[in-house]
Formats: structure tokens, sequence, C-alpha cells
């Protein structure tokens, strides 16, 4: 995995404008206020699907195992871990000494507890799915815990890495039951404190941590989901640190009130996708047109303003196995003369749908403006997430989609390349409703590829098959490449430590209060 | 010479409407001595009502305002006192029952709260005090119950009853002067009966003036001592009751009287005055009565006359009987 | 010989002149309360102008509202750009003077078929009673019970975004507000003796209805009208700003307002020219509709 | 000759002494006023209650009495604006009072109304044209003829043809109650119900708007029921006088009689309780104690009663049955 | 009195029972698929039909309204699909937020609105009376989600007096409640005003001056009181509109109430969430308008006894 570890200050977009040399700005205490765009769902990582809750589950929880930076499997609560030959029993060695926040002691008792939760299916949790292949736990001695699969799979150890295998008290498990989705009980810096849904969520510093207590006393989440006033909280102080920093007012507050608007660049690629079984996208030269026909820049510069890089392959450069492909330049002469070739002269008209925040529908009225130039006339339906799912998710048809255009985004959650491509573009099975496959693009060649770079484990050969793939779709163009969004953070100058990775969760392990 | 009362002399009170000046009261002059009775008859809109509120100085929420004229109260121009005097006095010393008993009072406080309001202001009684007085007006003014009706509201008295508290609510700090604006206009008549009979024993018991507005002669007739008989803004006859129904001068007046049908006398047609009431828009010049006159002459269309004595104890504005000497004036 | 005597007593007793007082219309009686009113005759004055606009707009707009210009975003007020230029380049002053048109046109329409159906339900409502009067009132409870957004929210969930659709979202709820005001207006009109002289004569519901009643309610039809179109131009761009309201690039201020907000610090003027819009025209409405209500019938309220 | 055509039926109809114009059996109106839980113990304002009287062709008969007594009531029932809760309204002999809402509007144009307020009486959006023209348009005259008619019956009524294109609120009181007398006259009906047509009026027009009503009724040879609080106006213009006391008549008589020699107690306090406009006069008043009871609960026996300064126990226990004490001459009194 | 309550309640159930109709219709036409929201991106089409079973999503509609009914019936609003907390607790938690916005923007609206309405109704064609009337129209033409984002650059990003959103302490009631309460306040101020100077050209108001009372006392006592009497009816129904204004401007202050709830529930189709909060609308505004009748009945006496 290639994950660049993230420098804060590697693009110097940020930067302009900005005094580096800000003067520390005071902060009172050490409670730190967090201001993020949505509400979280839950805190049981058993039962949790969206990147956010993690965020915040991950103060207070930890797993027997976990990713670094570079998404690297490294022990956490097991000191380590030992696989048999075919891969189907996990044996991990506790640390000794650990205590749950309600002073359960943490040995293997408790994780045969988690894991037997994961495995049961009749718990109806989000994340069974990691662990139905779990037989049985086994408790070899207090601090020994063995998991037997039902079947060999190597990659287990990453479902164990993954935040769904945090731990719970299992005193907390059977004492609230399902309701442990209110009250987290875990290992972890932080214990949780109160959580008012729609409110804030609030954790307090865990002064017996087995790691050393962590620098902050607590930290407050606070779901702010409009843009201008997540802003103004970090200006006036009522936050410590916001994320998502709205791309158009960062230069303005960057370097202000020891403001620091932190970006770099993510793993969320940004496209249009066609229907390449509708007229006129089932063409190939028409696709290409409209690739030539948008500005990349442009878009980088007035949709994204200059927070994103143009996108020059399917999956972004942070992502496992890219390999970089040659752009299309803007070329509205070519664009023409492919429309020309293709029998659309005159253009025609189509419908591009996307999200109705204000990033997608300025994203879709660029697009607009973009092919007016060669004659094709957007009507731009911005759509509420209900609708959505409704009017793409809920076709189960192929050919009865009405699907033209549509505008969004995608984050490979686990930054590999197979989850970056295979859910958009991997044929029939990735059709909706099944999955993401919005373009409905089916090529025997590149599910062969797809297919060849699963099959093997072999870096080296999975690297060629994804760089044949990647030039394939490049050239197919079932999309229209846009760009790769910058991950947005601000805070004040005072905090360190604390950073957003590249598939946009929060990492604040090592948080700092510098004064 | 009885003690005067109230004295208006050429009152002149004007609107300043969206049509321009509306004279609704142009040159009134009345005088009402202690203990005497004085009604005012006039056809709807000429300016009773106007007058006393003028008198009471009541004008402030509307576009009127008296331009000219003096109003002596016991020998003191009302029209010199400032607010807070007027406040003094209204409620106190001058009185007022309303035409509309059915609206006039407030109809979200209850019959005592609005009788002791007044007590307590004038005759600073505490409220126990103010309390039993109210009670005992109201008993003055033959409402049964009156403690039980003290406690209720307004819409749970019949009419009569509503006149009859709003008279206990004027007589409540023995007023000097009552102006009773139409006070049984809104009533049956065995109620008017009633309420007539009882402010006839009211005046009697207490040596109260009183000007009677009201456009019924027979009220008039029944209750006054004298008469003011006014049109369109101006006293245009004045006399005392038996005069004014035996020997009317005015040829308004003398209509009037003809006009109204009488009981028991059973004429097939009635007299009728001709025409209409003139509007303030088109107010005609000279006698403001000259087009609807039966003895109609030149002058009248062209001069306005003014108002004259013409016997001992009655004037009246007719060119019929002016004298000449007074024409060049 | 008793018909000439009574036509010669006739002639007798009109003698009063009409003449100063001729002319004096509905109309004209109407009109010279209104003109006095300096703020409703201005609010007026600012109503026509906006029609004026949203009628030739885009022939006086200096530029297409749908220019762009990547080289000139978000640029203050100059004088090439008075209003400055938005994300895209695009000359705000020409794009708000193009969307009068759409918010005139969605306050006018969505008050309009409004006030048509809540008319219809209320005269219906008003006039024949009992348990039809019942049902209507009912429904118009239930729609009463929720606030507004919510039901143009959802109703816009069900149609899809779109200005078409805000517009019908916006008629809808405006029913029973109408609905209610004709009914009350009705059952006053109803029982006023000139409709029971008019019944007495042997008229039937219909005429009673559209010749004596609805001409009756039409004041009130009219001024609650014109205070509607400012509150149905406010719904409209907050569910703009909600992100169910006109699809790019209509310029329609609600949206031109909920896209310049991110820029709410960098390039104020990105919402405060719509933002002035909005208000402005509101507020013109509402001035008027003070103004109408005070010429037309001082006894209707809010 | 138009106005031949207006009097048409007066010509033709001669002196039919055998049948009267207008006959009420017993009428009845009780107003259900909602009490209780949902409504369901129902109360009663007997507006009307019991209530019999003939009128002959070409008379006028008067009914007074206090407010609240039912006047207008039994007034609208007569044009079958209310429908009566029970009793027979017959109308040249034929039964009114069954007939439903379609076959009663054909006959409306045999009985106008002329209305208490003159101001609230007209239509203030339409022009004198459009209200007087109004009956004939429902009643189906062709244009020409209407346009003709208005001017004509505005000079009838003392107004002149150019008032035609005028709105109601140029005119003063006088002039709109002859526009609604002009309206009423229009579709030529044989009965004018008058409620209370000057009571709103100054009395020197009240005077010209009686003598109008007289010579109208002699031209045109109308019937009126009159109704009126003014004792003396009643006088005036009637033939025969009804007293109406809480929803019942309690004498009727013709003029003559009930006013020369009333017979209930009630009639002669409010006879007596009218302000005689002649200070020499001084009368032997009956001032009635109390106040008019409320319809909704009327007292027992004979509702006068409470009132009434010569009320014994039978009244308060027995209602008294109308009696005919001299001919035509009616009063429902236990004292006869 | 009494009797006139049971009356009135009783008569909230048919009404209630057109409304849960109404919700009930209303939520199941939004398009859009609670199931697939629930089960997540990651969900296969067999996850998904498992999901809706288990949401009982798959019965036919009037069997859903009826257990929907019979759930509420027994106390019962079942539980939210996106969070999966009962939805009776997810929703009693927002409440009090947008109970105690609404009450804050309603208090300080009715105060101001009446002072405005009083002062201009007695100055009347005053400068006072149109200063007050330009900014009560003001109040009703400002989008409010605007005059909430000024407020917040104004107060708390330039001049750091408030902050800008958040529910810590009584000053972070401020800006929403202003935000909130600037349109209500206008149209209170509109309508005393014009219900006092309506009430001013009473007779009784003239009985009251010539018993020589003092302006104040006639104005303040006698007006008033019965100036209220429609006031008192009219801002019953404003709650409906506070109700409405606190989905958008919860969304800029980052309340959390239940307007907020409604948009992210709608925007996740979770039904039992939408439907409950709808119904606590509803009921809400039914109860209030019953309690402004109520309030009705002790201003004005003749009232009480029907
Ligand atoms: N508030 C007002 N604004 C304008 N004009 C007024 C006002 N009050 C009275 N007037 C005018 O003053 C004139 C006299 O009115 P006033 O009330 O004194 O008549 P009135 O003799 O009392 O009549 P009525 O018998 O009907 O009570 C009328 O022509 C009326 O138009
Ligand atoms: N629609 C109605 N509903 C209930 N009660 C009514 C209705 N119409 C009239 N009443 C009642 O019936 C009684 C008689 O009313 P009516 O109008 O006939 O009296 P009236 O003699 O004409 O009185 P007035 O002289 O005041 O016109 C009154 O007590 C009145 O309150
Ligand atoms: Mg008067
Ligand atoms: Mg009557």
């Amino acid at each position: 995995s290639n994950n660049t570890s993230t420098n804060n200050n590697e693009t110097d977009k940020s930067k302009e404008g900005s005094d580096a040399s800000q003067e520390v700005v005071k902060k009172e205490g050490k409670d730190i206020t967090i201001a993020v765009a949505d509400n979280f769902i839950s805190m049981d990582p058993h039962d949790t699907n969206d990147t956010l809750s993690y965020s915040a589950q991950k103060t207070m929880l930890e797993g027997l195992v976990g990713f670094d930076k570079e998404m690297n499997v490294i022990p956490v609560l097991a000191e380590e871990y030992t696989a048999n030959e075919d891969a189907t029993e996990f044996t991990f060695k506790l640390r000794e000494g650990i205590v749950f926040h309600d002073g359960e002691p943490f040995n293997a008792e408790a994780v045969k507890a988690n894991v037997d939760r994961l495995a049961d299916p009749a718990n109806n949790l989000k994340r069974h799915s990691l662990f139905a292949i779990v037989k049985e736990t086994q408790v070899v001695d207090d601090y020994t815990v063995k998991v037997v699969l039902s079947e060999p799979f190597g990659a287990m150890i990453n479902n164990f890495a993954h935040p769904a295998a945090m731990m719970l008290s299992p005193k907390a498990l059977e004492t609230y039951g399902k309701d442990v989705s209110q009250h987290p009980v875990g290992t972890g810096q932080y214990v949780f404190e109160d959580w008012k849904p729609g409110d804030h969520l609030k954790v307090k510093k865990n002064e017996s941590y087995w790691n050393g207590a962590p620098n902050a006393d607590s930290i407050t989440f606070k779901p702010t989901p409009e843009n201008g006033a997540r802003v103004a909280m970090l200006q006036t102080g009522e936050a410590d640190f916001i994320y998502p920093v709205p791309s158009e007012q960062a230069s303005s507050i960057n370097g202000k009130d020891g403001v620091m608007v932190e970006n770099s660049p993510s793993i969320i690629v940004r496209y249009m996708a066609m229907n390449t079984l509708k007229k006129p996208f089932d063409d190939k030269r028409v696709r290409q047109a409209i690739n030539y026909a948008v500005n990349k820049e442009a878009f980088v510069k007035v949709v994204m303003n200059g927070y994103s890089s143009v996108l020059d392959s399917i999956i972004a450069p942070n992502t496992q196995f890219y390999s970089k492909q040659t752009p299309y330049e803007f070329n509205l002469e070519k664009a023409k003369e492919l429309l020309k070739e293709a029998g659309y002269e005159n253009g025609f008209e189509a419908t591009v749908w996307g999200s109705n925040n204000s990033s997608s529908i300025k994203g879709m009225e660029f697009m607009q403006q973009q092919l007016a130039q060669i004659g094709i006339k957007l009507e731009v339906v911005p759509m509420e997430a209900g609708t959505m799912s409704e009017k793409i998710w809920s076709v189960e048809n192929p050919e009865d989609a009405e699907l033209e255009l549509y505008y969004g985004g995608w984050s490979p959650s686990t930054g590999d390349a197979d989850w970056g491509i295979r859910p958009l573009l991997g044929g029939k099975d990735a059709f909706p409703p099944k999955s993401y496959n919005t373009a409905y693009y089916n090529s025997e060649e590149a599910n062969n590829l797809i297919a060849e770079a699963l099959s093997t484990a072999d870096p080296d050969k999975r690297k060629a098959s994804y760089e044949k793939v990647q030039k394939l779709l490049w050239d197919e163009a079932p999309w229209t490449f846009l760009s790769v969004d910058d991950t947005m953070a601000g805070k004040k100058n005072y905090l360190e430590g604390i950073y957003l990775l590249p598939d946009g969760s929060l990492s604040i392990e090592n948080l700092e209060i510098k004064q | 010479m009885a003690e005067t009362m109230l004295k208006i002399e050429d009152l002149k009170t004007y609107f300043y409407g969206d049509d321009g000046v509306v004279k609704a009261v142009d040159g009134v002059t009345i005088t009402i001595n202690k203990g005497e009775t004085v009604g005012v008859v006039g056809e709807s809109g000429c300016g009773k009502s106007v007058t006393s509120l003028s008198v009471m100085r009541l004008l402030h929420d509307t576009p009127g305002e008296i331009v000219d004229g003096s109003i002596e109260f016991q020998g003191k121009n009302l029209l010199s006192f400032s607010e807070k005097e007027m406040r003094q006095i209204r409620g106190n010393e001058v009185a007022m029952i309303f035409q509309e008993p059915m609206t006039s009072l407030n109809p979200v406080y209850k019959i005592g709260k609005q009788l002791e309001e007044a007590i307590q202001l004038h005759l600073k009684y505490d409220k126990q005090k103010a309390r039993e007085h109210a009670i005992q007006m109201l008993k003055l003014v033959g409402i049964p119950r009156s403690d039980e009706i003290v406690n209720e509201f307004p819409y749970q008295l019949s009419g009569g009853m509503r006149q009859r508290v709003m008279i206990a609510m004027a007589m409540a700090c023995r007023p000097k002067l009552l102006i009773a604006d139409e006070p049984t206009t809104a009533l049956d008549v065995t109620i008017q009966a009633q309420i007539l009979d009882l402010m006839r024993t009211l005046r009697e018991e207490s040596e109260t003036s009183i000007m009677l507005i009201t456009h019924d002669l027979g009220v008039v007739a029944e209750m006054c001592d004298r008469v003011v008989v006014m049109y369109a803004g101006k006293v245009v006859e004045e006399t005392d009751v038996y005069t004014l129904f035996e020997d009317p001068k005015h040829p308004y007046t003398r209509g009037l009287i003809g006009s109204v049908p009488k009981l028991g006398k059973n004429a097939n047609r009635l007299d009728s005055i001709p025409g209409n009431v003139p509007t303030p828009s088109n107010m005609p010049k000279g006698c403001k009565f000259a087009p609807r006159c039966s003895n109609v002459l030149k002058v009248c269309l062209e001069k306005e006359p003014v108002l004259e004595k013409v016997e001992a104890n009655h004037t009246c504005r007719c060119w019929l009987y002016q004298n000449t000497e007074t024409v060049g004036v | 010989m008793a018909n000439v005597e009574l036509r010669e007593e006739v002639s007798t007793q009109t003698t009063i002149k009409l003449d100063k007082l001729s002319n004096k219309t509905p109309f004209s009686e109407f009109w010279r309360k209104f003109k006095k009113q300096r703020l409703a005759l201005a609010a007026g004055v600012f109503v026509i102008l906006l029609i004026v606009l949203a009628l030739f707009g885009p022939a006086v707009a200096p530029y297409s509202s749908e220019e762009f210009d990547y080289e000139h975003v978000l640029e203050g007020p100059s004088l090439t750009h008075w209003a400055g230029t938005d994300a895209y380049g695009r000359d705000i002053f020409s794009r708000i003077i193009e969307g009068t048109r759409i918010s005139l046109f969605v306050g006018l329409l969505s008050v309009l078929l409004g006030a048509a159906g809540g008319t219809v339900l209320g005269l219906i409502s008003g006039y024949y009673g009992k348990w039809l009067d019942s049902i209507i009132m009912r429904i118009c409870d239930v729609l009463f019970a929720f606030p507004g957004i919510l039901l143009a929210i959802g109703i816009i969930a069900i149609l899809g975004p779109g200005l078409g659709n805000v517009v019908i979202a916006i008629a809808i709820f405006s029913v029973p507000i109408f609905a209610r005001i004709v009914r009350s207006n009705t059952l006053a009109l109803k029982s006023t003796v000139y409709v029971e002289a008019t019944r007495s004569m042997g008229a039937k519901d219909r005429r009673m209805i559209w010749k004596h009643i609805f001409p009756g309610t039409a004041s009130s039809i009219i001024v609650y009208f014109t205070m509607r179109i400012g509150s149905a131009i406010l719904t409209a761009a907050s569910l703009s700003f909600l992100g169910l309201g006109a699809q790019p690039p209509t310029p329609e201020w609600g949206a031109m307002l909920s896209s310049g907000r991110d820029y709410l610090n960098t390039a104020p003027h990105v919402t405060f020219f719509p933002g002035i819009a909005i208000f402005l025209t509101v507020l013109a409405f509402n001035l008027l509709g003070d103004g109408l209500r005070d010429a037309l019938d001082p006894k209707i309220k809010d | 000759m138009q106005m031949l055509a207006i009097s048409e039926h007066g010509d033709c109809g001669g002196v039919k002494m055998e049948a009267p114009l207008l006959e009420v059996k017993n009428l009845k109106k009780y107003f259900s006023i909602n009490k209780g839980l949902l409504g369901r113990k129902k109360k009663f304002v007997k507006a009307v209650d019991d209530v019999s009287f003939t009128i002959k062709k070409g008379e006028t008969l008067g009914l007074v009495g206090e407010s609240g007594c039912g006047k207008s009531t039994t007034g609208r029932m007569l044009m079958r604006l209310l429908d009566p809760t029970e009793g027979q309204i017959y109308f040249e002999g034929k039964e009114i009072s069954n007939l439903n809402d379609n076959q009663i509007r054909s006959l409306r144009k045999d009985f106008q109304m002329v209305f208490q307020d003159p101001y609230a009486s007209l239509n203030p959006r339409m022009k004198v044209r459009e209200i007087v023209s109004e009956p004939m348009v429902i009643h189906g005259i062709p244009k020409e003829e209407r346009m003709e008619r208005v001017e004509k019956l505005l000079t009838v009524v003392g107004l002149s043809a150019y008032h035609a294109d005028r709105y109601p609120h140029e005119f003063s009181g006088g002039q709109r109650q002859r526009i609604g007398i002009a309206r009423a006259l229009a579709v030529n009906p044989k009965l004018i119900i008058a409620d209370e047509p000057v009571s709103a009026l100054d009395v020197s027009i009240q005077s010209q708007i009686l003598n109008l009503l007289k010579d109208l009724q002699e031209e045109f040879e109308l019937t009126y029921l009159f109704i009126a609080h003014d004792l003396s106006v009643v006088e005036h213009i009637s033939d025969r006088v009804g007293v109406m006391y809480l929803g019942k008549i309690v004498e009727l008589a013709d003029k003559q009689s009930l006013y020369q020699n009333p017979k209930h107690p009630y009639t002669k306090a409010l006879l007596s309780a009218v302000p005689i406009p002649n200070p020499r006069l001084k009368r032997e008043r009956i001032i009635l104690k109390g106040d008019i009871p409320s319809p909704s609960n009327p007292p027992s026996g004979c509702t006068f009663h409470t009132r009434c300064p010569l009320a014994t126990e039978e009244c308060r226990n027995k209602i008294p049955q109308v009696k005919e004490i001299n001919p035509g001459h009616y009063v429902s009194c236990h004292l006869f | 009195m009494l009797k006139y309550l049971i009356k009135r309640l009783i008569g909230i159930i048919p009404i209630l029972f057109f409304v849960s109709i109404f919700i009930f219709l209303f939520v199941h036409m939004i398009p859009g698929d609670p199931a697939r929201l629930v089960a997540g991106q990651d969900a296969s089409l067999q996850d998904v039909e498992m999901v809706r079973e288990e949401l009982g999503l798959d019965r036919p509609i009037h069997v859903q309204y009826f257990s929907f009914v019979t759930n509420i019936l027994q106390g019962d609003l079942g539980t939210s699909l996106k969070t999966k907390r009962p939805v009776l607790e997810e929703i009693s938690q927002r409440f009090m937020p947008t109970f105690w916005l609404t009450v804050w923007s309603m208090a300080w609206a009715v105060i101001f609105g009446l002072l405005i309405g009083v002062i201009s109704a007695t100055k009347r064609n005053k400068w006072q009376d149109y200063l007050g009337m330009f900014g009560a129209v003001s109040g009703i033409s400002l989008p409010s989600f605007w005059l909430g984002l000024m407020l917040i650059q104004l107060f708390s990003v330039q001049l750091g007096w408030l902050p800008t959103g958040g529910m810590d302490s009584w000053k972070s009631y401020i800006l929403p409640s202003i935000t909130l309460g600037a349109g209500v306040a206008a149209v209170i101020a509109r309508f005393s005003r014009s219900s006092l100077m309506d009430i001013l050209k009473e007779d009784y108001i003239r009985t009251g001056r010539a018993k020589g009372l003092h302006e104040n006392k006639v104005v303040w006592g006698h007006g008033l009181k019965n100036a209220m009497i429609p006031v008192v009816t009219m801002t019953g129904l404003q709650f409906g509109f506070l109700l409405g204004g606190s989905i958008v401007i919860e969304t800029v202050f980052s309340w959390p109430g239940l307007g907020r709830l409604l948009i992210d529930s709608v925007s996740f189709r979770d039904y039992p969430v939408i439907q409950a909060e709808m119904l606590l609308f509803a009921l809400e505004f039914i109860l209030i308008n019953l309690i402004v009748d109520l309030l009705y009945g002790v201003l004005n006496p003749q009232i009480r006894y029907e």
C-alpha cells in the first residue's frame, strides 16, 4: 500500500495569503471541541457503517489490531498475533493489565464475547458480514484467544484491523444489550461522557489509559451541518477543529484568528458517469468528446476553489496500484470533431442527476456550462438523497434506467484499487441496484482484468492487471474524469497531531495542545 | 335668574377629513342652568353628538378640532383646561351617557370594576368603599340583585340594564352636569319609559343639570324644560318646551313636528319635509334649510340668517323673522 | 289622476343634486383612498417596475444570465459588473434582473392557483355549510396543522424538485388559507341583508354566489393575494436554500442566495444582492397589500 | 301605458272579499341552539310560537312588538327565507309552506320585501340600475323592457332616471329606501312585507317614505305586512294591527279598536309608554317592571305574567287562548 | 368550561384520525426506499430484502397503516430505521430544544410585537408608527435563513458577542430566537396595531375617557385586553409558522431540535421518525390552538359559559 503520509504542508495551496509565523493563540483549558458536518448515527462499532461515527468511536474504543497511517496492520490491544498455515486459525496474544472504562478486565473472555457477538447472524449487526466466516472463538488462557474460521481467509487480519472489530466491555454488552450503541464502553484514550444526538457527543480523558493518558481533558464533537456556521465556530473559537472546511472559505479564514486550514489529497474521486447502455453515451466517441470538452483546470478552480487536483486515472494517486494516464486535454475542436464523427454534430440534450448539496449543484452547473460549448444541453436535476436512491437504486432492470448522467464522487474506504474500480465499473455485477456502476459499463475485457487482479496475491501481477484496466477504462471513458478532492480541515494553531486521513477519517491519537 | 351651569358660545367644531373640512358644529350656542333639562333635537348628523363631545373635550381621537367659540362650565373656560384638568372634570363634575348601551360598556370587565374605576379615581374611595358605592348606585337605578350584578359581565345584562348601568356610572360621582346623548334610542318603548322615569327621578333628587340629546320629539316633550333645535351644525331655534310645540317658528321645526305621526291622530297623510338633509359636501350657500323650505325667500338662498331673539325666551335663525337692521350686520 | 299627483310630488322631492358626488365609482373611491398611502403607492410603482423587468428584463440586462467567465469569478461590484460576479464569473446584476421573472412567476402563479382553489372551496364551504363545510374545513385543518415548509418539502419529495413543483407545493398549502378567508367572508356576506334580499327575489345559488358573494370577498382575496405573493417568494427561496427549489442555472433569487452562502465572508456581494432583491420585492408586495387593505377593506386583518 | 303594465294585476284584481290574500295558521319557528356535549341536548329559541292571522287583499296589517319578539322571523317565514317549524302559510288560497326551494322560486315575484336597513340591503358593488333590475333578470324579463322599466320605477319612487348609474353609497338613507322599494315593485308583487322600513330613518325622511308607501298602495293596490316597533307609525299606516310579545300575537284588531280600546295589559302598557310629542299632555303611565324575558327560556303560562301588573295565579300556570272578544278583535289573555 | 374542554378534546380525535391517514399516505408517497438506505452502501440485494422484511415494509400498505395506528394507540411509536433507537426517545430528546427555542422566540416576538403594535396604534401616522410598521413589514420580508446567516456574521464572527449555534448557555438562544421570532413579531405587531386601532374606536373606550381615566389606562387597560382577543388567536396560528421555521433555522444554527431531525429523517426515509414527528407537530399545533381557544375564553368572558 502506498498511502502517502499526510503532510500538512505538503501542498502549498493552503498557504497562499497565510502567515506561517502566525502567533499561536491562547487556549483556555484542555477541552477540545470538534465540529463535524453530520450527526453521528451509532456508537456501536459492530453496527456502524459510516466513517463519521467511527471517527468518534475511535477515541473511546480500540481493536486487537489496527491500521497505521500507511494502512499497515499494527498491534493494539493484542501484543502479537499468529495465523496457521492455511489461514483458518488466528491466535492473538493479548496485552495484559488493561481494563475497560467500567473496570472490567480486558482478557480473552472479553474478546470472545465481542467476536461471538459479531459472528452471530441473529444479532443483525451491520458488520456481521466481516465476521460471518468465524466458526468459533476459543479462550486458550486468560490472555490468549484463538479465532477459528470455517474456511481459509488470508486477509482476515485486515478485518480485525477494521474499526468494526473494536472491543466493547462485555459487561456493557450484557447490561445495555442493543442500547450499547448509546453507551460505548471501551479501553481507549477517552471515556464516553454523554451524547445528545444532534447536539453533541462528549468524551473525557481516560486517566488510566494503558499507554499514558491523552493530552486533552475532553473532546466534544458537535454536528454542524451548515458550512458557514461550522466555519464561524472555528473563527470564534467555539470549535478547535472542524472538518470539512468548505473550500470556498478556506483561503479567507486561513491565517487569521489563529486558524490554520490544512488540505491534502484524498482518495475521493469526482466524476460524471455516463450511462453506456443509453444513446448517445453508448458511443465511445461521444464519451471522449465530453471528456475533451470539459476544462478540468477550470473545474478545479471554479468548483473546487483550487482545493483538488485533476483526476488522471480512474482512481486517485493515493490509492493502491494507481497508474497515471494521459489526461484528456481541454480541446473543444477535438470534442466537436468526435461528436461530428459520432453523428451528433448539433449536440443533443441530456439530464444530469446529482445530490442536492451546494457543491454538487455547483459541479453539475459547471458541467452544464462546459458542455453547452459543444452543443450539449444539460438539464441539471439535483436530488435529495432518498429520491436519488429511489431513482437510481430501485431500478431492477438496467434497460429501465432513466439515468443518463450521474455526477458523483467515490471514496474507496479500504484504499485499494479493487474497491476503487470494481463497485463502480465492474460490469453487470455492479449495476444498480447491486452496486454503484452508474455508467452501466460492462466490458468483457475489463471484467477479466479485474478478476485476474483479484485471483492472485502477487502484488506485481496485480499491479500489471490494474495498470491495464486503468488504461483500458481511461480510453473507454465511461466517465467524465474530473478531479481528486482534497481533505479539508481547519484547526486552531495550538493543536497538533490531529489530522484527516486520505479516506476522510479523523486521526486524533497523537493530539497535542501547544501553548 | 338661575345659576348658569354650562354656557356654550358660538362653538365651532370642524373635522378635517378626506373630502376637506366638515363643519360638523358651526356656531352653536347653548346655555344650561342649574337643575335645568335642555333638549337638543335635530336630524341625524346635524352635530348633536359632536357638540356634546366638544364639551367633554373627547375629540382627540378623531380628526375633529374645536376651532372657535367658548365652553364655560361654572364660569371656567373648559377650552383653556389642560388634559389633566379635563380628566378631573370628566366623569366627576360633567358626566355623559352614550347612545349605545350595548357597546358602551367594556365587554371584558365586570360591571363592578367599570363602575368603581371612576369612583376610586374621583371620589378617592378605597376599593371596599368604592364597591359599596357602586352597589348603592346600581340599586338607585333600580337594578335588582345589584350585589350580584357587579360581578357579572356586560353581555349577561339586557340592553335596558346596561343603559341603567351607564346611568349609574354617570351619576356615581354626583355630577353637576349630565350629558345624555340619545340615552334611550336603542331601547324598546317599555324600557325607554322605565329609563326616562328613572332619569326624571334622579334629576329631581340631585338637581343635576341635564343636556338631553335626542331626535324623538316625544322624549323632548316629556323630559325637557327648554329645547334647542339644530340643523346642519347650527342652532336654528331655541325656546321653552311649551312654546316649541305650540308656536314653533322655524320652518324646519314646524316641518319636524308635522312629520311625526301622532298616536291617536289619524291623519291620512303626514306633513313631510321634502328633500334630504344636506351632506357636508353639498352644503347650500345661504340658509342651510333653504332647499327644503316651503317658505323660501330669495334672500335665503344667498345669505345665511343669524340666530336672533324673536320673542322673550325664543330665538330663531330664519329670514322670516329677521329685523332689517340685523340683516345689515 | 293619482298617477299624476304622485309624479308631481316626486319631482319636488328630488331637488337634491347628486352632481357634486358624481362619478364616485367603487374604483375611484378605492383610488382616492389608496393614493394617499405614500408607502403603498411607492410599493405599487416598484411592483409595476418589477413586472416590466420581468417582461423585458433580458433585453435590458447588460449580460446574459448564463454567460460565464472563469477569469473573473467572485469579483466585487464594479462599473462593468454593477453587482459583481458570482463563482462562475456570471454577472450578478443581470442574473437578478432575469430572476425577477422567475420569482414573480413563482409568486404569482402559485398564489393564483392557491387562491383559485381556496376561493372555490371557501365559497362552497361557507355557502352550503353543513357536512360539505365540515369536510372541507377538516381537510383545511389537517393541512393547517403542518408547517407550510414541511408540506412543501414533502410535496417536492413526492413530485421531484424543480420550479414547477415548487409552484404546485406552494399553491397547495396556500389553498386552506384562502379557503378560510373566503369562507369567513362568505359566512358574513351570506347573512347580509342584501344577499337575503336577493334570495327573497328567487335567485338561484349560482347567482347568489357569483354575483353577490364572490365580489364581496374579492377585496380580501386581492389583499391576501398580494401579501401571499411575498411569502410565496420567500418559501420558494427557503426551498432553494434546502436544495429543493429551482434547477441550475435558473437565476432564481433564493437559489442564488443559497449557492452564494458559502462565500459569505469571502464575497458577500454574491448573497447580498439577491438577498436585497428578495427583501425589496417581498417588502413591496407586503406594503402594497397593506395599502390595498386599508383602501379596500379596513376590516380584514393578517 | 307602462305604468299600467306595472299595475296590471291591480286592475283586474277587483274586490275578492271571500279569500284572504295571505293566511297564516299556527305558525311556529323554533331555532335550535346546541347545548351540551356534542350538541346532543337541544335547546330552542321559540322565536315565533303559534301565530295565526290573515291579510286581505289591499289592506295593511301592522305588526308591532318589542325587539326580539319575533316580528322579523314571522316576516322571513312568510317570504320563505326561513322554513317554518310548524304551521301553514296560504297565499291566494294555495299552501306555500310546503313547497320546496325550486317550486317557491317562481312564486317569489308575488311577494317582495322591503328591509329595515337601507344601508345594508343594497349591494354596495352594484349600480342602482342593476339592483332594481335584478328581480326582473331573475324572473326572465327581457333586457330592453328591463331598462325602460328601471327608469319608470325610479320615477315612481321619487328618484329620477339619471340616478340609475350610481352606486348606493352615493345616496342618503331615505333615497336608498326608495331604491329598495323600487326593487320590490319591479316584478309586480301582490304582497309587500315591509320589515321596519322606516325605523332607521330620520323623522323628516320617515314621513316621506310612509307617504310614498301609502301612495303606492293606493296606486297599485298593494297589500302590506308592515312590521315596526313604533306604535304611532304603525297606527298611521295600518288598517289592522297585531301586537306581538315573545313570539305570540297577544292582541289583534282593527286600528281603531286597538288604539282606542286596547284590551291586553301589554298593549295598554305599550301604548302608554309611547312618549307623546306634547308637553302639556300628562298621561297616566303604566311603567312595566323588568325586562323582556328571553325567548329561549320563556316564562310559563302567559308569557307576559312576569311583567303584567294584573297577573294572577292562573296567568302563571295556564297558557291563555286567543279569543275574539269583539268581531275582529282578538285577545289572548286570561282576563277575558 | 370543563364540558367545553372535554368537547374540544373529543373533537381532536377525528382530526387526528384524518391527520394520521394523511401523514401515513404522505410519508409513503415520498419516493425512496428506506430498506436500501438502512441497509447501507455495502448491502447486497438480499440484505436489502431482509431489512425490508424486518422493518415490515413488505406488507400491504393498509396493514402497515393499521399496525402504525394500533402501535401508536399503545404508545409505541416504533424504532428509528436509522439509529435503531426508539422513536419516542429520539423525539423526546429533540423535543425540548425545539420547545424552548419556540417558546423564547414566541416570548420575545409577543413582547416586542405587542409593544410595537401598541405604540404604532397610539401614535398613528406619526413617525413612531411609520418606523414600527416599516420594521414590522421588513420582519416579514426577510428570508429567515439569510437573516440568520447575517446575524451570525455580525454578532458571532465580527463582534464575537454571541455563540454561532449549539445550545450551551442562555446566550446561544439569542440569535436563533431572534431569527425565528422576527417574522412572528412582525405579524403580531401589525396585527395588534390594527386590532387596537379598531378597538380604540369602540364606544367603551370613549366611555373610559369620559370617566376621566388617564389615556394610558384607557389604552393599556381597556384597549389592549380587548385587542388581545384576536391577537391571541392569530398568535396561536403563528406557532405553526414557528414549527415550520425551526426546520430552516435549526439547520442554520446547528440546533439539536426536531426540525433538523425531520430533515435528517426525510433524507433517510426514516418512516417511523417522520410519521411520529409529523404527528407530534400536528398534535402540538392542535393543542396550542386549543389552549389559545381557552385563553380566548379567559379574555373574552362571553365565550366562557358557552
Ligand atoms: N370622527 C368623525 N370624523 C369625521 N366626521 C365626523 C366624525 N364624527 C362626526 N363627524 C361628522 O360630524 C357631523 C355631525 O355628527 P354628529 O355625530 O354630531 O351627529 P348627530 O347629530 O349626533 O347625529 P345622530 O343623531 O346620528 O347621532 C356628521 O356630519 C359627521 O359626518
Ligand atoms: N337564526 C337564528 N338563530 C337563533 N335565534 C334566532 C335566529 N333568528 C332570530 N332568532 C331569535 O329569535 C327571536 C326573534 O327574532 P326576530 O328577529 O324575529 O325579532 P324581531 O321582533 O324582529 O326583533 P327586532 O325588533 O329586534 O328586529 C330573537 O330572540 C332572536 O334572538
Ligand atoms: Mg349622535
Ligand atoms: Mg326585526
